[in-house]
């Protein structure tokens, strides 16, 4: 219930910000951004004071194979992905290839990590400004939901508020621990 | 230098004329398209090639193509069938400079430009690409959705080529043809949003449906058809929301299930890119389907299942090939029929899981067509429609196929 | 002997032209256009008065599959060319495809008929403006050469002096029968 | 409306502050490359796609991409390594529309534009795409062919950034590096032309070299490479011709067989797109040779045959494998080295002909790799070049493969 209001709240402050910007080239990329900076913290993660204000990611190396392989589709974060695999293109699943910009704006993915078995809430964000990687193209669809539902929209391209929109590839980002399982 | 000119002008007359007796059989005109597409016809969108290439699926050959831009291109046919309409970005350098989206305008039977009506550099790119842009039933305006992530429709008069306007629509998306001035989009709290234009293609009113669908529970997809009045959407779980847009509301009709309690035992499920296709004449739906559990709706599928819309019930399954083992024995270049491509279709067609297609289209005549497509690799399957019985595959239809549209 | 003499006057030609078009866009794209009509009928073809006058191109129907196919790299007409086949993509081997332009300037082969075992002067001229066609990709080499002997040089993007010089696919058209050996 | 920025501003400043706290191991910056290449690191360029990949073939990994226009595009990495230039051409709508020529001025380490210059709109596209561009030995000068079919080359001041004129190069095509301030191309009579740049860019003089080559019977190939002050053209029937270009004058070299009489009895010949490479630090030449009677000079290889300059002599032979076979399996989507991938790969290997590559390179260290390419398919094989075992596929290298060049 905590997830579905927060949701809510999130899709009201589109609104406004779509009804604001619209027709502003300048302040509709402001929104962008805005929704961007918007999507990430505001969402169930996890804030409790000390060492758990940052929850640091998963340790990977306590998975096997694939799972904790970042250039692998069945890699653990990858569970809302939809696109190439930064780490398979010159980046890394946290960093975009050289000569790409990374897009603020993302959609929003909800993975089980298998070593803890806590729920983590990942950032895809685009990796955008050069031709398609062509590499490692990944698409699962946990939670994954219609372009309508915006910000838990995979089919989207999200390079938005960066210099192009031409799509290269995409990281997956630990943002913190879904409180809903935590 | 000064008589360079005339000698250059001299010089192009003898030649030319030379030229023309040289080449007796050559038509240095290109080939026109019949004013009627023909009935087995159909666009199949690429990302890569960046163009809707023009397939005859009946003879497995190319008609022709359109070239399009970054994204995903859908080409919209006007109202009097003479003008092919294209919305799509480019940028001054590639994929980097200054980003420019238009509506080209094309003729239909040349597929030449005959002009172009730029639009505000948002409009959405999403991979289905389905109800991405709408051309008003009157055929006077056509709508490009625009997602920046805020939401809006970017209304093109066609007739006078220009932009008439940019009308929001706050929490909605998508957009698809609900009347003669009218469009409706899809909004994230379950209901549906009409907005009509006046004749100079302002804003002239917005209606909201009632709730008619459970965002969180059970969302609609966006990949719906319409069949006259009435669109039909259907769910990630296969129930079918009828919203008729007829009146001046939207009314929106009973949800029924395209799955019955044994299909959702063996865990059937409506999934894909482009999952569902409508038969206007026999009033037939075709869905794409597959067995897998939640969260795969857009995984491909291995069936097409056939509905009787006015009897709500399914009369036909089709079970479709492995769409792989005849594309590489293709792409290796083996003969066709030769021993080699029948020796390797077989050892594929053994060792492959059939993974199915993610996009189905069928044609509107009296014989109709299914056609099936994968996206990467590019493939294309023509079965019988009515006979489920696969007809042919059609050879390099491109590299990573975006959308299936009729012409 | 015949033919080269010719060849060495295109050249010389182009030789003229390009010094007296280089840095003028509008002459540049004349003299293309020239070169175009000039490489058609300034080539040893027969060219003796009464019916001989446009000799026909053979017919096809005598020749047994592939040979006879204009959809197949095999075709007899082939033997030189470097591209998609125009009558794969919405054309003819004689005719572009809608929503192209057919390129003036061209490259040169000789091709024997299997029928009448005549050579034939074939000109492969490119359609242009629109994207690859992608289909029926033919490269043979039949007296193919080097970019600096650029008449005969398939390798060449060959949209030269049309609105666009981007490239779709090729034709395979009959100028006439080759003297040397009628 | 006069309240709305404010308070956007605001909401950005709490919103991002918030933000940056949840996004604890992102890293905004995009990842850059190290001042230095790897040394088997490999860009391939691919027409469909736009771009060239740097694929560092050790790892069979990606390292980053340029993106790039219409036609085929090679990076050209200025002398102090500092920046990369790449000519291309772009069109306003795609394909379509007005045509822009740019040499693109990237940064090597980051990848990212740092400018551009405008050339004229007509650089030279041809398949090879091999001697299309050259930077001057001193670095401040790129050189682009342009092709009209008129000949000439656009010089463009890599330092200052800006075009400093056209140079005439009638009857002769391409470019080649060929001192400090001067560039080499090949002409239709057999012979080469020297253009020699003033300070500032402009002609200062040119040079024809006598008649070296045969353009009717036996033409080089503009597939050369070049070690010190020697280029090496090799001719359709195997010849090497050499052109010294150190003085002041071009010094032809007498031309030496690649192929013995028993190699010409078994009908060998060089052929390929890109089918010479040298490994400048032990004078070894690489040659791709396939089976084929004349007019095959394209034809893909089977083998790579090495030879010693310094005897003229054939030191050793590769054996390519058959690219197909793995592409297959792995593009089917079988997991390496599973039961179904090691079937197929079998199946395959049995019912393929070996159509061999069409482009080889040599990286320039100690223990260098060769590197082989087939075009469509794209395929990338890695060899240890000196004993001539296959190491690895690179996967998904590309759609289209141009261009292999050396970082």
């Amino acid at each position: 219930m905590a997830e579905r209001s927060i949701d809510g709240w999130l899709e009201a402050t589109a609104r406004r910000l779509a009804r604001t910007t619209s027709r502003r080239g300048f302040l509709a990329r402001v929104g962008s951004a805005l929704l961007g900076a918007a999507a990430l913290p505001l969402l169930p993660v996890s804030r409790a004071s000390g060492e758990e204000a940052r929850p640091p990611a998963p340790d990977d190396s306590k998975l096997a194979g694939a799972l904790g392989d970042p250039s692998s589709c069945d890699y653990w974060r990858h569970c809302s992905i939809d696109g190439f695999l930064s780490s398979c293109c010159g980046g890394t699943h946290t960093s975009c290839p050289p000569g790409t910009e990374m897009s603020r704006v993302t959609w929003i993915g909800t993975c089980r990590n298998p070593a803890d078995g806590k729920d983590y809430i990942i950032s895809y964000n685009d990796c955008c400004g050069n031709s398609f990687c062509g590499r490692c193209l990944c698409n699962r669809n946990e939670g994954d939901r219609p372009v309508y539902l915006t910000g838990k929209a995979n089919d989207i391209n999200w390079c938005m508020g960066t210099k192009t929109t031409a799509y290269n590839s995409t990281v997956a980002i630990v943002l913190g621990v879904a409180t809903s399982s935590s | 230098m000064r008589r360079l000119p005339r000698r250059l002008a001299l010089a192009a007359l003898v030649l030319a004329s030379v030229g023309l007796t040289g080449a007796g059989e050559v038509a240095w005109e290109s080939r026109t398209l019949p004013a009627e597409p023909g009935p087995h016809w159909i666009w199949v969108g690429d990302v890569l090639l960046r163009r809707a290439a023009l397939v005859d699926a009946d003879a497995g050959a190319f008609r022709g193509m359109v070239p399009g831009g970054v994204g995903i291109i859908a080409p919209t046919r006007s109202r009097d069938g003479r003008e092919i309409y294209l919305p799509s970005t480019y940028y001054s350098r590639g994929t980097r400079g200054d980003r420019t989206d238009v509506v080209s305008i094309l003729d239909a039977t040349s597929l030449l430009p005959l002009g172009e009506v730029v639009i505000p550099p948002k409009r959405s790119e999403h991979t289905s690409w389905v109800a991405g842009s709408a051309l008003s039933d009157d055929g006077r305006f056509l709508a490009v959705f625009n997602l920046t992530p805020a939401t809006s429709l970017s209304i093109v008069d066609v007739v006078e080529r220009r932009l008439v306007g940019e009308v929001d629509t706050p929490g909605c998306s998508l957009v698809y043809a609900a009347g003669p001035r009218r469009f409706l989009s899809l909004c994230a709290d379950g209901t549906a949003l009409a907005v009509t234009l006046d004749g100079s293609g302002q804003e002239a009113s917005k209606v909201r449906s009632e709730r008619f669908f459970d965002p969180v529970a059970d969302p609609v997809t966006e990949k719906a058809v319409r069949r006259g009045d009435e669109w039909l959407f259907v769910s990630f779980e296969g129930y079918v929301h009828p919203v008729d847009v007829s009146g001046g509301s939207l009314r929106v009709g009973d949800p029924w299930s395209l799955l019955d309690d044994a299909d959702r035992e063996g865990a059937w499920r409506v999934g894909g890119m482009q999952p569902i296709a409508l038969h206007g004449p026999s009033g037939e739906l075709y869905a794409l389907v597959h067995q897998g559990g939640v969260d795969t709706h857009k995984d491909p599928g291995t069936e097409v299942w056939v509905y009787d819309l006015a009897r709500r019930a399914r009369v036909r399954r089709v079970e479709l090939r492995n769409p792989m083992a005849s594309f590489a024995a293709d792409q290796l270049g083996l003969a066709p029929g030769s021993l080699a491509a029948r020796a390797v279709v077989l050892a594929l067609d053994l060792v492959l899981p059939n993974r199915g297609v993610e996009r189905i289209a069928v044609t509107q005549d009296p014989a109709p067509l299914l056609l099936t497509a994968t996206g990467f690799p590019a493939t294309l399957g023509v079965y019988d429609a009515r006979g489920g019985t696969h007809l042919r595959d059609v050879k390099e239809v491109g590299i990573a196929t975006s959308l299936l549209a009729l012409p």
